[in-house]
């Protein structure tokens, strides 16, 4: 269906290019754990980037929060579902995580979900101590308004190696991931290790 | 077709990365979680390219999914950027790629593909390595079926690959694995590592590149992350041993045209090899051999 | 679709809409451009949908169990189009073809608009309709042919294919 | 030599592109190109193996890819392939019914008498494999003729459209399992991958798609002995499906075109039926683009093997889904036989390496003369 003009503003994030402009960031986003990567340079939010670059309708979204305006639903072209069996699980990182995600199988772990966590902001805050593949030694992770929980839910998630979830943390332009591998421990406080 | 069909000639064009934009994503979905599962050979729907499974589809149609015109492109086949397969591949990504530059310094480039070979240069950050593999799973010479590998592979359990190489140094003395030596990623799993010589294998232990092996007959996508465990598989007794390139005085060979003592070679054989004398050493990396010769001086000082 | 009676008196009765794709098919091409031609003239046309050729994936149901499999993919144009005339009546319509050709697509969008609605100059439509039904009764005659001239009489022939096949 | 031969790659393969071109017209000044329409309908039965091995029922394409690859069934079957490759898919048709064939063959060797008849149609089954001279210089005059000749001579009984399937008969009685109405999920072997176990419906899908001779292989290993299958052909038809789209405005079923398919169910011995009712005859069903009744016949005699393989665990070759399913595909296995002939001197390097190693310790070690070190 071709869309009127009056959205053609905002397509950019739809377009080719900036999918595989955006995933390219993402994919070194997953290769080094807890660096930071913009993804924003041109009023686009991090989330509908991201979401476009990955999701279609061979994948499939649970959006308990409702996140997403219609209009991003729509263009998505993915059926939505409940978060304890999508791929992808759109979140407020603000509030303590209230499903179960998929978390695969010894056979399958791939289908372990992505958790789409939204912060309030990258770089600042709260800071984290980074290990395992992907990081030489350590890295340092700074992040607000992200709910300790999630931190304590992602350990027992990820207790069972392959098993698992892979998390893309985001704030309105920068993306962090964390995927099952990386462990994770909050400075001066106890260690959330997984 | 029914009797009026005429086969339009107006639809030839094709888009960037020659693959649909769905199967682009699909790729690039598997390629996140390769990285997350270090190791995991994560299934997706290969697509039939325009060349023969085996030749590379597995590599190139990562290629294709990650590629854009920030990139410059490096494609090698045994170390050599002008090895045939290399060309076909490098002319179909130029043709498909139009805005994409390629190169064939392993410094510039920004993505590399390459069949049976890393580059000598260590590789940095900012690269990605992209490699093509015929057969994914190190565990298909002990367990046939692929059911009861994924077990085994969600397991960890390695025993009877183990058991193999154990009876190998009982009939031979020696682990007779040349090339694909299984490695452990990340301490779980086991990988092959595409038809590498033993002599590349240190290499994808702790990379400053993320890895990424694709396997398009097997439908199978795996990575090795950047800074990653990559050992392979050993008995304390009998330690892992990369090529020998020591002559019989016990020297190692040099290049014959670069002179480098550090790199891998070919062993290529004289028209009158009669007597198995007529041989020359030469760098199977050919941007490393380049490299060497303009820095001949070095080269010569060594040699001296 | 509510039609139109006050076009209707001049024009034969035209056959099933379901039909017209397969009877426009059968004709040349270049006519059935022609007359999409001449509409596009005479009315607006803008695309709901545009004209695109990709492939569409074969669903059957397998005759001895009932399970639905996919046995492969047809090429397929579609296109969906609305036409609006002068009298400022406006029609959708719409065309997917076992094809790749787009644009006789859209042109047989275009005319199923126009004959749906009976706007003017569908008329000629009929034609194409006439001349495409002609030649579909040609193609299974044909067939029929083929059938008739080897039906097996078997008050004549006796099969002795059964002990054939159960040979090992 | 082999490295030194591999310099210059490219200009080497500009060159055997020219080199094959070459051959294509060697006839020179006498020779005709080839026109895609005869391809299509004095090669059909070569065309129709395309379409199925393809995957992608497109006739004119099939014939363009046999012409390019100068008559390589693998080739062109691949050139199809990839071609789908660079296509969005646009939608998936719902269910079609092949009951709605409209025929130009059927017979079946169960029954004598089938409703609505048995008919031959254009089939080599009885002719006699002697040359036919005649064919040798046929001028295009005679061609024409017999173009004309057979529909006016051909008497035109007024026949119904589609027939009656002989298997319905024998489920009426009973005999034969009910059909599934519920299962309409299908299984997609063009975007998810084979990962055992895997439904029927990916292996009539893969089926559909394989090579025909791979297909036959297997197929002849079960009807030899490995395998007890023992088929009777309830019934094989050809005959034009009539592909059925709702129409995107109305939403009435509007018929986009027709497929040429081939398509046979054959009836296998009963066996003590799972859910305890009373046993049935147990079936096959093959089915595949094109007119292609080997390959069709193939197909049935592995599905009903597979589908003993899926229940019991296979016996043999022929009912292990995993054997029959990754090695019936052309296009993988003609492209892994191809790669071979890439250079493979790394690894053959690091196999010389091995193989001397070994060597010298068998020497050491004072054994028996070197062994052979494994590919």
């Amino acid at each position: 269906m071709a869309l009127p003009d009056s959205l053609s503003h905002d397509m950019q994030a739809w377009t080719a290019s900036s999918q595989q402009h955006i995933f390219r960031q993402l994919m070194r986003a997953f290769s080094y754990p807890g660096r930071i990567e913009t993804l924003a340079t041109s009023g686009a939010h991090a989330l509908t980037l991201t979401l476009a670059a990955l999701i279609d309708r061979g994948s499939s979204l649970a959006d308990p929060q409702n996140l997403l305006d219609d209009l991003t639903r729509q263009r998505l072209q993915t059926p939505l579902t409940v978060p304890e069996r999508a791929h992808f699980v759109v979140a407020d990182g603000t509030r303590p995580p209230a499903f179960t995600p998929a978390l695969g199988s010894l056979e399958s772990p791939e289908h372990g979900a992505t958790i789409v966590l939204t912060v309030v902001a990258l770089g600042v805050g709260t800071d984290c101590r980074l290990e395992g593949p992907g990081i030489a030694g350590s890295q340092s992770l700074a992040v607000t308004g992200l709910e300790p929980s999630w931190l304590e839910q992602r350990r027992s998630w990820n207790s069972a190696f392959p098993l698992g979830v892979d998390i893309i943390l985001l704030d309105t332009i920068h993306a962090v991931a964390l995927p099952r591998t990386t462990r994770i421990t909050l400075k001066g406080t106890q260690s959330w290790a997984t | 077709m029914n009797s009026e069909y005429e086969l339009p000639q107006d639809e030839a064009a094709y888009s960037f990365g020659f693959l649909d934009e769905y199967a682009k994503r699909e790729i690039r979905r598997c390629v996140l979680k390769a990285i997350s599962i270090p190791g995991y050979q994560t299934p997706y729907a290969s697509r039939e390219m325009p060349m023969g499974r085996g030749f590379g589809t597995g590599g190139l149609q990562l290629t294709l999914a990650l590629i854009g015109p920030a990139d410059t492109v490096k494609v090698i086949d045994q170390g050599a950027d002008d090895s045939v397969n290399a060309v076909s591949l490098r002319k179909f990504i130029e043709q498909t790629c139009p805005s994409v530059d390629s190169t064939e310094r392993t410094a510039e480039a920004t993505l590399i593909q390459s069949r049976h070979r890393i580059p000598e240069l260590p590789l940095e950050e900012a690269q990605v390595l992209v490699l093509q593999v015929p057969y994914p799973d190190a565990l298909v010479v002990v367990e046939p079926s692929e059911a009861r590998r994924k077990i085994m592979h969600g397991e960890g359990d390695y025993s009877r690959l183990l058991t193999k190489l154990y009876e190998d140094i009982v009939q031979f003395k020696e682990i007779t694995i040349s090339h694909r030596y299984p490695t452990r990623i990340n301490g779980h799993y086991v990988i092959d590592p595409s038809p590498i010589p033993r002599y590349d294998v240190p290499q994808l232990h702790h990379s400053k590149a993320l890895v990424l092996l694709g396997a398009g007959r097997e439908k199978k996508i795996y990575a090795v992350p950047p800074y990653c465990n990559a050992e392979p598989l050993v008995f304390d007794d009998v330690p892992f041993r990369t090529e020998d390139f020591t002559d019989a005085k016990g020297q190692r060979r040099a290049c014959h045209r670069c002179g480098a003592t550090n790199s891998f070679l070919d062993e290529i054989i004289g028209d009158d090899d009669a007597q198995g004398l007529d041989k020359t050493w030469q760098c199977s990396d050919a941007d490393f051999c380049r490299g060497q010769r303009e820095s001949s001086r070095v080269m010569a000082a060594q040699l001296a | 679709m509510k039609l139109n009676d006050d076009f209707s008196i001049s024009t034969p009765p035209a056959p099933p809409r379901a039909q017209w794709p397969r009877l426009l098919l059968s004709c040349p091409a270049a006519t059935v451009r022609e007359l999409a031609h001449r509409l596009a003239q005479q009315h607006t046309v803008e695309d709901i949908q545009i004209a695109q050729s990709g492939l569409g994936l074969l669903k059957l149901s397998d005759s001895a169990l009932g399970d639905a499999y996919y046995p492969g993919e047809i090429p397929l144009a579609s296109a969906h189009v609305r036409v609006t005339a002068t009298d400022g009546r406006s029609v959708e319509g719409a065309a997917q073809l076992l094809d790749d050709r787009a644009s006789l697509a859209r042109a047989i969008a275009v005319i199923d608009a126009a004959v749906s609605g009976r706007l003017p100059g569908h008329e000629a439509a009929h034609t194409l309709f006439a001349s495409g039904q002609a030649r579909l009764d040609e193609q299974s005659a044909a067939r029929r042919a083929l059938l008739t001239a080897t039906r097996v009489d078997f008050s004549l022939v006796g099969s002795t294919e059964e002990d054939e096949y159960g040979a090992a | 030599m082999g490295y030194v031969a591999i310099r210059g790659g490219g200009r080497a393969i500009e060159g055997s592109h020219a080199a094959v071109e070459n051959l294509r017209t060697a006839e020179g000044e006498s020779g005709t190109p080839l026109s895609l329409a005869s391809i299509e309908h004095q090669l059909r039965l070569l065309t129709s193996r395309i379409l199925s091995e393809g995957g992608l029922y497109h006739p004119r394409l099939a014939a363009l890819a046999l012409k390019q690859m100068q008559g390589d069934t693998l080739e062109a079957a691949f050139a199809l392939r990839a071609y789908r490759s660079t296509k969005p898919r646009l939608l998936e048709t719902p269910l079609q019914d092949t009951s709605k064939m409209r025929l130009i063959r059927r017979i079946s060797s169960a029954f004598k008498e089938i409703p609505g008849g048995q008919m031959l149609g254009p089939t080599f089954d009885y002719a006699l494999r002697l040359m036919r001279l005649d064919l040798a210089n046929e001028s295009p005059e005679a061609f024409r003729k017999v173009a004309g000749s057979f529909l006016q001579n051909a008497a035109v009984e007024d026949l119904p459209d589609s027939f009656p399937k002989v298997l319905d008969a024998l489920r009426n009685e009973g005999l034969l399992p009910p059909l599934n109405t519920t299962a309409r999920q299908a299984f997609d072997i063009t975007r998810e991958p084979l990962v055992f176990p895997v439904p029927r419906s990916a292996a009539l899908a893969t089926m559909a798609r394989a090579e025909t001779g791979s297909l036959l292989a297997i197929a002849y290993s079960n009807m030899r002995g490995y395998g007890d299958v023992h088929p009777t052909i309830a019934e094989l038809r050809v005959g034009y499906l009539p592909v059925m789209l709702p129409h995107p405005v109305t939403g009435e079923l509007t018929e986009a075109g027709e497929v040429l398919m081939t398509e046979c169910e054959v009836v296998a011995m009963y066996e003590g039926n799972a859910n305890d009712g009373p046993p049935v005859f147990t079936l096959g069903y093959g089915a595949c683009f094109g007119h292609n009744e080997v390959k069709a016949i193939s197909m049935a005699i592995l599905d009903r093997a597979l589908q003993k393989g899926m229940r019991d665990g296979p016996a043999n070759p022929s009912e292990d889904p995993e054997f029959v399913l990754l090695h019936v595909d052309g296009v993988d296995s003609m492209g892994f036989a191809s790669h071979y002939k890439m250079p493979h001197y790394v690894t053959f390097q690091s196999d010389m390496d091995r193989l001397r190693t070994t060597q010298k310790k068998n020497l050491a070690s004072q054994t028996t003369t070197a062994t052979r070190a494994p590919a």
